[in-house]
């Protein structure tokens, strides 16, 4: 395993797009190779130095190669895109794109991330210890079909839209979420561990969403089947007692999807 | 010297002087095919080597979605149609992006790069010609013109009711001059108005809501008119039920009804030479055959319908058609023909967008995705190389995807390469679902195409087909010096490698219109001029003065005011007005 | 001098039935058939505080300059930006916006028009759904049932009832107002909902729920009973509201900022569109946006067709990208993400949140516009504007996507330039110039 | 008192800012207006001018109160404007278009000026120059 350590150093007044931080790109190449590969700042490419400095020297492949990112990142966007194997761990928070369309590998982010994390991923896993924006592990705009594979866990919060188009894979949001989490989604599991504000689930055809929280207002769509209580998904516990609907009843598509949610945290429903 | 070249020892393919595959010289001197050049022309010519390649007109597609206001909502709805899909500006060139609805400028570009020097929109609405002249003129590369919808028009609708064809024919004249469009299309005729309640008809006999005429009635009326207007190209036809099982015999009983109507092209302009009579003799023009060939009675039974048609095609002398083929992939369904697009909602749950648009037709737009492992999808693609394979003579079937509808234009030489090769066609049938042997008689039938016959259904027979062969479509004297080089040697060429099919096809190695090398290799060179082509109808003063009165005394259901209706030159590049003579 | 068919180019109703009176030596103007918005902005051809000479901001103090200065100075501004950005209003042409993203496009930029702060989540809605609408006069011939959500019509668009929606006696509607039923949704009792014959007057931000109960009825199933405490509206005039329009002829349903502004934002809207698409199978059911900025439906085509994308644009990388909410022009700002700003034709600042528009008064922006306000008096450089559709000739899209050709009835005031495209051209003149030193 | 801020055209506000009229008096009685219900209003003690404070109390903006039938209480509107635009929440959800309408608010009793929107600018904007 090789190590290679960035460490923010340059002036980051414009966002920097820097999709070519995956462990993909940097297997292979000496610290100082790896510092000529170029970054966006503007309609420019600049070398990966002028932003971080670079110690160490890739792996021989790229699930020998760990980059470890020494600082805040937030104005840093697409570190990981695209990256099949290897790891990244972000010490501190990290920008918009975050993993997108990655195929394995994981990704650690010890911050608070950005939106648009794991948008379209098919593999691998990306865990936030902090809290996320909009649109976490979700389709681009206007596709109906987003991430297929992986994980995404979230410790904290994260905000809407989570896991938009969802069709395989699992996204585990530790803390709340606010709307349209699951909007759309058509396979695959989302659970939230503490609240959602509203809309949870809609439009739905099919896929798993457990909402261990208070859902402020639900979904009108969804219709009542029964009361389950532990519930297993692989290695995904979800203890105590859910009410399970299927839904979304408001969009014809045939599918329909499962919601549970706490019966504890929502006598009301 | 711009626009003037010399093409040096290519295999030239020019079906309309009958030249195939012979190895000889092509010139051009300020843009237009000349037999040579001077000493002095030749003295800072640029010279070409086309030694060991396929050399052919530039091509010509007759019927293709690429300009207006239902591209456009493709477009604008489709953003995961375009992220991945895109290509970066250069110092000469635009960026742009999309797959299957590229940007204006991609499309251009596209084109370009595969020898298409000439595109026709295949559908204008008139309340929308501004918009659709605005992409026109906007599209790099390419000389271009429009067809205008009027199958569904309340003013014909009215006139065919009263039985008033002189006023009709005044009409459909001060149209094409007012969006300045080049020909007649006729969508779902009768259907599209009742989609304006919801609506569609079922039968050419069935009369329409309120307005009382008949698909039928329509299809007769304007095809007549079409020829007493002398309108270069034949009314260009998309049948009843398209997309429905069954639909083949309402498209075959469609095709009889103008049977009788004589083509009387009548244009003023100067003819390039050719061997073959250049000029069409067809009085419809069918569209996209394959969607109009639906056999079976449900999905359940579904099967290829293109027998029947292609059957009575053989033996008619009055019909050409365009294949509407799909390559399988990506696509975006837009058609005229909103109450179909409905239909495809209903099947599958898409995105859908749909634009009635007031006293003249509508549209229809959803995003579709053709399978191989779909048995429905699987008979389609057979069926669309069935409608070009069982036509025995080229020069009655035309190569298109109707793109976006059966996929993007940019799937030419996938299609080219199943045309030619039958190893191509056996491997796909592999890959296939198995209701494509089973439904279609495509797998039986071992007909190859000859870059002759591909040159004739790419360039030539389009081009005659809509009256461009006077300067398009052909290498004779005078024609316009577009040209299409290919990297294909036709002496080694071996068609069960048909990659090499398609690789050829996918880039020219020379794309030149007017004669200046404009692309080359996939790379764009140079941005031409371009020309957008209409008929301008002479018709008879006292018929339009009172045809005028009754069309401003209506104008009161448009929401536009009359004065606010024309499309003024300023929305076309080059405005190139062909003039036609009306039978007085 | 009496001019005839001139068209309006304040909203999006783009009225072409204006007629106006120029009287050029008493600098009078009347102005028949516009509404008072409308009316107010032809005033503006003889007004007195109309910008008629380029300023300069030098140490905080405004001078007058001469063109050439200003343009020289605004193509310093972009020449010199790393990443300058482009709003390119709607108050002006396709063809001076075409102008705008090719200027955009060179300099690699992110461009951005109206529709971002306006019906950029209506557009964004139709991505995820499509949308079934139809041009103006569809609803004018055949429409028995009209429902405006979320929209103020009397108010921001004034002569739409009139000219399109409800008033106007079409071809089967020839009593006008009285074969049409009127339904207006909208948190507030607007003059609208006033004027209408059936008010859902929906608790704010709920329009998802409301809609989404809807089709679960349509659908023929009970929604959850919860959604009457969330929208304040009853599940009895749900079912009624729908029953209403499955048993219309043809519904007509305009949708404004209230359901794309909203929480929910383009949600609300893919909800709404999906709910005509369903209901057109039980009847013909349209759907269209009021667009309240000019020519802001003319961006989004133009855009789209040049580029592929409507509203929020970056070409940072040399090929168009889109991602609203990371390239458009209130995130670009609140992120600080730009460092120059280009405004024409759109007042900006005063449409933006304080931090967006304090960080805008902060970098360097040029503003090009007819009439001082918040964006010109916080600009370093200022263009004085040529008025459309007044002083020349161009294009804008109507509130359906319908193009209108305008054409002037009197001249640019300016000797310098014929009009914004014009002045915009010679902008980029001097950018390619300086670029290319 | 905690509310919802929508806000939204109004005719003469249109009417002005179309007119080229935003420095007028006029425009700032139109537009620098907070309308409440008259229950609100009451609640908060009836005063001659109002501050309303975005939620996070970054911004605050000083605004003529407008009793009116209009509303609901807990609800506010300002006239889309240069006063509404100081406190509507800058978040976009990711999707460009800030919260004009259902931005939460504070609104108390002030005896702040009310500015002209030249003044704001001039003095929130640009830093008093």
């Amino acid at each position: 395993m090789a190590d290679v350590i960035l460490k923010p150093t340059g002036n980051f007044d414009l966002t920097v797009e820097a999709e070519v931080v995956t462990p993909d790109n940097f297997a292979g190449k000496s610290a100082d190779e790896i510092g000529k590969l170029l970054v966006w700042q503007g309609p420019a490419e600049y070398p990966l130095s002028d932003y971080f400095s670079v110690e160490g020297n890739g792996g021989s492949s790229a699930e020998d190669t760990t980059i470890i990112i020494d600082g805040d990142i937030p104005r840093v966007k697409r570190i990981g895109q695209e990256m099949t194997a290897g790891k990244i761990l972000v010490k501190g928070c990290a920008g918009m794109h975050t993993g997108n369309t990655m195929s394995g590998g994981d990704i650690i982010v010890e911050g608070d991330c950005e939106s648009w994390a794991g948008m379209d991923m098919t593999g691998g896993s990306i865990h936030i210890k902090g809290n996320a924006k909009d649109h976490i592990g979700c389709a681009y705009r206007g596709s109906w079909k987003g991430m297929t594979g992986g994980r995404i866990t979230v410790d904290g919060d994260a905000v809407s839209q989570v896991g938009g188009g969802l069709a395989g894979g699992e996204i585990i949001i530790g803390g709340s979420v606010k709307h349209f989490c699951g909007i759309r989604i058509n396979g695959g599991l989302i659970v939230v561990k503490g609240n959602a504000f509203r809309t949870v689930g809609a439009e739905m055809t099919g896929g798993t969403i457990v909402v261990g929280g208070c859902i402020e207002r639900f979904t009108p769509g969804f219709a009542m089947e029964g009361v389950e209580s532990d519930l297993k998904f692989n290695d995904i516990e979800c203890p105590g007692e859910y009410k399970k609907f299927t839904g979304d009843y408001a969009i014809p598509q045939k599918g329909k999807g499962t919601l549970y949610v706490s019966c504890d945290n929502n006598e009301c429903l | 010297m711009a626009g003037t070249i010399a093409i040096k020892n290519g295999y030239v393919y020019d079906p309309l002087n009958d030249i195939n595959g012979e190895m000889m010289d092509i010139f051009i001197k300020d843009g237009k095919v000349v037999t040579e050049l001077s000493g002095a022309d030749m003295k800072d010519v640029k010279e070409i080597d086309a030694k060991g390649k396929t050399v052919m007109p530039g091509g010509v597609d007759s019927h293709s979605h690429v300009a207006g206001a239902k591209v456009n909502v493709g477009r604008m709805m489709r953003p995961e149609d375009h992220y991945r899909h895109y290509q970066k500006k250069t110092p000469l060139a635009h960026s742009g992006c999309g797959y299957s609805v590229p940007s204006v400028y991609l499309g251009g570009y596209e084109y370009s790069k595969m020898g298409y020097t000439t595109v026709f929109e295949a559908a204008v609405p008139p309340m929308e010609a501004r918009h659709t002249h605005e992409e026109m003129r906007s599209t790099p590369m390419l000389d271009m013109g429009g067809y205008l919808v009027l199958g569904n028009n309340w003013f014909l609708m009215r006139y065919f009711k009263e039985g008033d064809l002189d006023k009709a024919a005044a009409y459909i004249s001060w149209m094409m001059r007012t969006h300045k469009t080049y020909g007649i299309k006729c969508v779902n005729p009768a259907g599209v108005e009742n989609w304006g309640w919801g609506e569609n008809v079922g039968a050419l006999d069935q009369a329409n809501i309120h307005f009382e005429i008949t698909p039928e009635e329509i299809i007769k009326s304007l095809t007549e008119l079409n020829e007493k207007l002398g309108i270069p190209m034949p009314v260009h036809l998309h049948a009843n039920n398209l997309g429905h099982p069954g639909c083949w015999e309402i498209t075959r009983d469609s095709l009889k009804i103008p049977k009788n109507v004589k083509a009387k092209p009548n244009t003023d302009v100067e003819w390039a030479e050719t061997k073959k009579n250049a000029k069409r003799h067809e009085s419809v023009y069918l569209t996209h055959c394959q969607f109009n060939a639906f056999g079976g009675t449900s999905w359940r039974d579904f099967e290829s319908g293109v027998k029947g048609i292609t059957d009575y095609v053989n033996n008619a002398d009055h019909v050409v058609m365009d294949s509407g083929c799909i390559p399988f992939g990506d696509a975006t369904v837009m058609t005229g023909d909103g109450p179909a697009i409905h239909d495809l909602y209903v099947l599958t749950g898409h995105k859908w967008s749909n634009t009635d648009v007031e006293c003249e037709c509508g549209s229809g737009v959803l995003p579709f995705e053709y399978l191989k492992g779909n048995p429905v999808h699987s008979v389609q693609w057979a069926m669309g190389l069935e409608v070009l394979l069982y036509v025995k003579d080229a020069w009655k079937s035309i190569m298109t995807t109707d793109s976006p509808n059966g996929g993007p234009f940019t799937k030419y030489p996938q299609i080219i390469a199943w045309l030619m090769s039958n190893k191509a066609r056996q491997d796909t049938f592999a890959e296939c679902h198995k209701w494509a042997q089973d439904r279609t008689d495509l797998g039986a039938e071992t007909r190859e195409m000859d870059l002759f016959e591909i040159a004739t259904i790419t360039r030539a027979n389009p081009a005659r087909t809509i009256g461009m062969s006077y300067r398009k479509g052909t290498l004779g004297l005078g024609a316009d010096g577009d040209v299409a080089i290919y990297d294909i040697d036709p002496k080694s060429l071996e068609v069960n490698d048909y990659e090499s099919i398609i690789r050829g096809f996918e880039n020219a190695a020379y794309t030149i219109k007017a004669g200046e090398v404009v692309s080359q290799m996939g790379e764009i060179v140079a941005i031409p001029e371009k020309n957008t082509f209409y008929s301008d109808i002479a018709t008879d003063e006292d018929a339009e003065k009172s045809m005028l009165q009754d069309v401003k005394k209506w104008f009161k259901y448009y929401t536009l005011g009359f004065e606010r209706y024309p499309t003024p030159d300023k929305y076309l590049a080059n405005p190139t007005p062909i003039q036609v003579n009306a039978e007085k | 001098m009496v001019f005839k068919n001139i068209i309006c180019p304040v909203c999006g109703g783009s009225c072409d039935d204006v007629q106006v009176d120029l009287d050029t030596k008493n600098r009078t103007i009347d102005v028949q058939n516009a509404c008072k918005m409308g009316n107010a902005k032809f005033q503006e051809v003889v007004s007195s505080h109309r910008i008629l000479k380029p300023t300069i901001r030098e140490n905080g103090k405004v001078k007058d300059v001469s063109w050439e200065e200003a343009l020289e100075m605004s193509a310093d501004i972009l020449v010199n930006a790393k990443r300058p950005m482009f709003f390119l209003g709607s108050e002006t042409s396709c063809e001076a916006q075409e102008v705008g993203l090719h200027i955009a496009e060179y300099l690699g930029a992110p461009a951005d028009s109206n529709a971002t702060i306006c019906h950029g989540p209506t557009v964004m809605g139709i991505q995820e759904s499509g949308m079934v609408g139809a041009t103006a006069g569809q609803a004018k011939n055949r429409a028995d049932m009209i429902v405006y959500w979320g929209v103020n019509a009397l108010e921001s668009m004034p002569r739409h009832m009139s000219k399109y929606g409800v008033f106007p006696r079409g071809y089967w509607t020839k009593r006008g107002r009285f074969d049409r039923t009127m339904v207006t949704a909208d948190p507030r009792v607007t003059p609208t909902a006033v004027a209408s014959d059936l008010h859902l007057q929906l608790n704010p931000s709920t329009d998802y729920e409301l809609l989404s109960a809807m089709f679960t009825i349509l659908n023929g199933k009970e929604p959850h009973p919860s959604v009457e405490e969330i929208t304040g509206i009853p599940i009895s005039v749900m079912k009624q509201t729908v029953e209403m329009m499955k048993e219309a002829n043809f519904v007509a349903i305009y949708v404004g900022l209230g359901v794309s502004s909203s929480y929910g934002k383009h949600r609300n809207i893919e909800i709404a569109l999906n709910f005509v698409k369903e209901m057109n199978n039980y009847t013909k059911c349209n759907i269209g946006a009021l667009r309240g900025h000019c020519n802001v439906a003319g961006f989004n085509q133009l855009a789209s067709y040049l580029y592929g994308y409507p509203f929020g644009l970056d070409f940072m990388k040399g090929y168009p990208r889109y991602n609203p909410g990371e390239t458009t022009c209130v995130d670009l700002l609140r992120e600080k993400d730009v460092d120059a700003a280009f405004i024409m034709s759109a007042d900006l600042v005063n449409h933006i949140p304080a931090d967006c528009a304090k960080y805008l008064a902060d970098i360097p922006m040029i503003c090009l516009d007819i009439a001082p306000c918040p964006s010109t008096t916080a600009a370093d450089v200022v263009l004085p504007g040529v008025i459309d559709a007044m002083e020349c000739d161009g294009t804008f899209y109507r509130l359906d996507n319908v193009p209108v050709y305008f054409e002037p009835f009197t001249d640019s005031p300016f000797p310098e330039t014929k009009s914004n495209e014009d002045t915009l051209k010679q902008l980029f003149a001097k950018v390619k110039a300086k670029k290319e030193a | 008192m905690e509310a919802l801020l929508n806000t939204g055209s109004t005719i003469d506000e249109g009417r002005l800012a179309k007119g080229g009229n935003k420095y007028s008096d006029d425009y700032t009685k139109e537009c620098a207006v907070c309308w409440m219900c008259a229950e609100d209003y009451t609640a908060l003690g009836c005063p001659g001018k109002v501050s309303v404070t975005s939620r996070d109390g970054k911004h605050t903006v000083a605004v003529y109160p407008k009793v009116t039938e209009a509303m609901r209480s807990g609800q506010v509107f300002i006239p889309r404007s240069i006063w509404a635009n100081v406190v509507v929440e800058p978040d976009t959800f990711s999707t460009g278009s800030p919260r004009y309408k259902g931005s939460p608010v504070t609104v108390e009793p002030t005896n702040e000026e009310v500015l002209s929107a030249e003044d704001i600018v001039l003095k929130l904007y640009m830093g008093g120059e």
